[in-house]
């Protein structure tokens, strides 16, 4: 019950630095969005949003692969001692 | 579309700062204490430039009036973060008070030094309070403002001009410092109409523009024999 | 005093919920009650007596605010004799003996940093009073709350589908 | 110290230590330090409620003290994830006692750099106009983005390497079981999870050192995009990175010295590891001074008016012992002292850094101060003199980073104990094997 808790506040965790980069791209987005209705150099906007972007979701990306990783393992080791 | 420029003939000029009060009476800039202009927050949107050169006794005075040069390439709305500062079709470089965040990095990047700051709440007094003017919307502490080449009457002449189903003739439109003038040193008008007064006064020998070499083309120009 | 708390944290938290609920609800969907010192009907003096919008608000056409009618305004038809029955001319009547100024309540206004002009928008613009002010003509209670908010948004939204200009510096200043 | 608790803990006694004892001296720490943070919270509030005037910027200087602090700070934390990331890359032995620490500076200095922009904002309350409408043509929007994306990237890379010691820490047993529990996402050290965590580490070494290598470009950006004399530069990119490495190494170091000393890590943090990396320090002071001169001789050889009068401005004007105390803190003393095996004591090396740190901020005062004093129209010289508010805030933010950190130490191990017993364990046979192979003649 309790590891039960942990492993869901583990996952809210997680998912929030999906919604944080979630966000940011967004935001992005929506600067450019901003920055080609106005005609505001959209091709500075572009740029760095093809940069910026791509750098957060790699590293939640990341994030997420170690967390998965490190569980599944951890299952198999929980089971394991079971039988 | 028209664009407004700005002529000022040093030779004409006393350098009475008439502009310099017209200019904040007409846009209700904010009356500072004398120690919070001696540490240098004193607000004028059109500018004295005084120099000094040689020795006494023969001291020449250089007095030249400075507003914003709403130059046509302007490197203060370049780095705005929140488009508070932004260049309008017709060449006017505007602030929008109430979009500024005030990290006055305009004026930074303003190598005019054209743009001042709301350090306190703005402050007038009580004699000045009843002679604002309704036209131009007071500021708020914390943000920047600058020079608008008194557009909020271009709004007015405009809407005249629309109303009576004609162009804006030349020299309709004037900011307060053009109007004050007391030895009609500056003029104003719209720099693309060739028949403008502000046109033929450009092309003349005299002219000239503050630091030309940086490329911001500013929209302010000087009429000089001196130099 | 600790289970205390626990024990009514989540009634706590839901009743304040409610509560504030409740506020929001009623701050926002109540209809505010007559706050016009007069109750005027737009719509008898608009059909049966053939008025125009700018006979009454009359520099709407010709100046940048279109004014709330003056007592004068009323004066010309109205004079010491009421012409109707109704007990809210004799307020008005009341008003004009007095030689007071009504003080009716303005409910269309924009900030300090907007500049609105009705006659750009009326004369030059050719819009009806309608598009931004609603029915009037079928008005029988005194304005109290405006048809249209004037907030930046909905001037843009207007300006962006005539394709008029967004400069900010044509509104603002 | 009784010697029996020692027991307990096992061979790193020390690294566990300062978690389970706390100590009067932590209490009293942490209470000072909090009651500098609140004093300078107040000042911080008077001056949203009053405005900026309460600063003792004006006019010409229209920035001061919360932009250079903001480059000081965001420089200190280059230490950090940079140094570990190229010293992880380069398979540096040395490095184990050192990584943690040196990314814990970067993420709490990170947090407080990052938020100096908006203590200089007049309108702070307006903050969310960069969200809504943002211009991202403004180098100040790159600064948010690259700084948004340094601080996730330090922060994981600070948490990934961690995860083995947090669950060191759970199966030790303390009272905040569930809180490490937590943290450590179910790390049982098998050889899988070491695997993947090894290769994330790996990713994340490779993309932190360009992204903390674009932070600083993009700040010098914020200058070298105007026009302004003095800033107008190509050098400031790079002239940032390197004054960032700078003042990161020597901030380190006093990190280093000091809680050596109050932990007593004289076991872990080594007279070696000192010489190493003042070693580095007087590399990147040299690398500083080139800098430097070729700005300046640049600027003189060049002599633009307007360039050549604020070189003139810097050298003997109002500024000019800021100046050359700039020259004196991040050349002399370091070149002087790391220079000669006699001076270079841990001492010694303290006296560096404590000097590098101050000359680094002396050199960002110089860079924001002389430009904006000296218009180019002919206007009086500007005079800037920070007011209390801008200093109580300095002190204030380095309060909370004294604080984040002494707090950090409090909850984690400072030196990353699994990677001293790998070390233990494996790096003396692996780097055997790697010197084989770099020697003539066959591996075996």
């Amino acid at each position: 019950m309790h590891a039960k808790t942990t492993y869901i506040a583990q996952v809210l965790s997680i998912s929030l630095i999906w919604i944080f980069v979630i966000a940011i791209a967004i935001w992005i987005i929506n600067l450019l969005l901003i920055s080609i209705e106005l005609k505001d150099v959209p091709g500075a906007s572009i740029g760095i949003s093809i940069i910026v972007i791509p750098v957060f979701f790699v590293l939640a990306g990341i994030l997420t692969y170690v967390f998965i990783g490190l569980h599944k393992e951890e299952k198999k080791i929980i089971k394991s001692s079971q039988e | 579309m028209p664009k407004w420029a700005m002529v000022i003939d040093l030779d004409k000029c006393t350098g009475c700062g008439d502009c310099m009060a017209a200019c904040k009476l007409e846009n209700n800039i904010a009356i500072v204490s004398p120690e919070e202009a001696n540490v240098g927050r004193v607000m004028f949107w059109m500018d004295m430039i005084t120099t000094y050169e040689g020795e006494y006794p023969n001291i020449k005075v250089k007095r030249i009036p400075k507003p914003c040069f709403h130059c046509d390439n302007p490197p203060c709305t370049r780095v705005c973060p929140v488009y508070a500062t932004y260049k309008n079709d017709e060449g006017l470089v505007g602030q929008i008070y109430h979009r500024c965040i005030g990290c006055r990095y305009c004026m930074v990047a303003c190598p005019y030094t054209a743009k001042v700051f709301n350090w306190y709440e703005p402050k007038w007094p009580d004699e000045f309070k009843s002679c604002l003017n309704p036209d131009v919307s007071l500021r708020m502490v914390g943000v920047v403002e600058k020079c608008s080449f008194c557009a909020h009457r271009l709004i007015k002449v405009k809407e005249n001009a629309d109303m009576e189903e004609r162009e804006i003739y030349d020299g309709e439109y004037s900011p307060a410092c053009g109007e004050s003038c007391p030895t009609n040193a500056i003029y104003f008008g719209d720099i693309d109409n060739k028949e403008s007064q502000v046109y033929k006064l450009s092309q003349s020998s005299r002219s000239y523009r503050e630091m030309e070499n940086l490329g911001t083309e500013p929209k302010v120009i000087y009429l000089s024999k001196r130099e | 005093m600790r289970d205390l708390i626990k024990k009514y944290f989540k009634l706590l938290i839901i009743s304040l919920f409610v509560i504030s609920v409740l506020i929001f609800w009623a701050a926002s969907g109540a209809n505010p009650t007559n706050i016009q010192p007069i109750a005027y009907n737009h719509k008898l003096h608009i059909e049966s007596v053939e008025l125009i919008c700018s006979d009454c608000h009359i520099y709407v056409e010709s100046m940048p605010s279109a004014t709330i009618p003056n007592i004068s305004i009323c004066e010309e038809c109205h004079s010491d004799d009421p012409i109707t029955d109704s007990p809210e001319e004799l307020k008005l009547i009341k008003y004009i003996v007095e030689e007071e100024q009504i003080p009716w309540q303005q409910i269309y206004s924009v900030p300090d940093h907007v500049y609105f002009s009705h006659r750009r928008h009326v004369s030059i613009g050719e819009l009806d009073c309608s598009e931004c002010h609603g029915h009037v003509e079928e008005m029988t209670e005194p304005i109290s709350y405006p048809a249209w908010l004037p907030s930046m948004d909905n001037c843009i939204a207007c300006h962006n589908e005539l394709k008029i200009t967004k400069d900010c510096l044509s509104c603002h200043m | 110290m009784p010697k029996n608790k020692q027991l307990d803990f096992g061979q790193d006694a020390a690294l566990y230590r300062p978690i389970y004892e706390t100590g009067k001296g932590f209490y009293i720490t942490v209470c000072v330090l909090l009651a500098v943070y609140l004093w300078a919270l107040y000042l911080y509030i008077t001056q949203v409620y009053y405005g900026l005037g309460v600063t003792g910027m004006n006019q010409p200087i229209t920035w001061g003290f919360y932009i250079v602090n903001f480059v000081f700070f965001i420089g200190i934390s280059h230490a950090g994830t940079l140094i570990s990331a190229i010293l992880r890359l380069s398979k540096a032995e040395w490095r184990r006692p050192i990584t943690r620490m040196a990314e814990v500076i970067t993420a709490i200095v990170l947090a407080i750099g990052g938020l100096h922009p908006i203590l200089d904002l007049g309108r702070p309350d307006r903050m969310l106009n960069l969200l809504s409408d943002g211009r991202l043509q403004s180098p100040l929007l790159w600064d948010v983005t690259s700084i948004t994306a340094y601080f996730t990237a330090s922060t994981i890379y600070l948490y990934l390497p961690m995860i083995p010691d947090i669950a060191k820490l759970r199966d030790r047993g303390t009272k905040l079981k569930w809180f490490y529990n937590f943290l450590s996402w179910g790390w049982q050290g098998t050889a899988h999870q070491v695997k993947v965590l090894n290769r994330a580490i790996n990713i994340l070494m490779v993309m932190v050192i360009p992204i903390a290598i674009s932070v600083h470009t993009v700040i010098s950006y914020i200058f070298s995009m105007t026009l302004q004399p003095g800033w107008h530069s190509t050098i400031f990119g790079p002239y940032f990175v390197v004054g960032a490495i700078f003042s990161g190494i020597a901030a380190l170091l006093i990190v280093m010295i000091v809680f050596r000393k109050v932990y007593h890590l004289e076991e872990y943090l080594k007279e070696i590891h000192f010489q190493y990396l003042s070693t580095l320090l007087l590399i990147m002071s040299l690398l500083w001074f080139y800098f430097t001169f070729s700005e300046f001789l640049t600027g003189i050889f060049g002599s633009q008016t307007h360039e050549l009068h604020i070189i003139a401005y810097k050298f003997t004007g109002v500024y000019a012992p800021f100046f050359w105390g700039m020259v004196i803190c991040n050349f002399v003393i370091p070149v002087i002292i790391l220079s000669f095996k006699k001076f270079k004591t841990i001492t010694g090396i303290m006296i560096v850094s404590i000097s590098v740190v101050i000359g680094m901020w002396l050199e960002r005062l110089n860079i924001v101060v002389p430009s904006l004093a000296n218009p180019r129209m002919d206007l009086p010289l500007g005079i800037y003199i920070p007011s209390l508010v801008e200093w109580a805030l300095f002190i204030g933010g380095i309060a909370v980073f004294m604080l984040g950190f002494t707090m950090f130490a409090k909850f984690f191990p400072l030196i990353s104990i699994w990677e001293i017993e790998e070390g233990r364990k494996e790096s003396i046979k692996d780097v055997e094997k790697r010197l084989r192979s770099y020697l003539p003649g066959k591996e075996t």
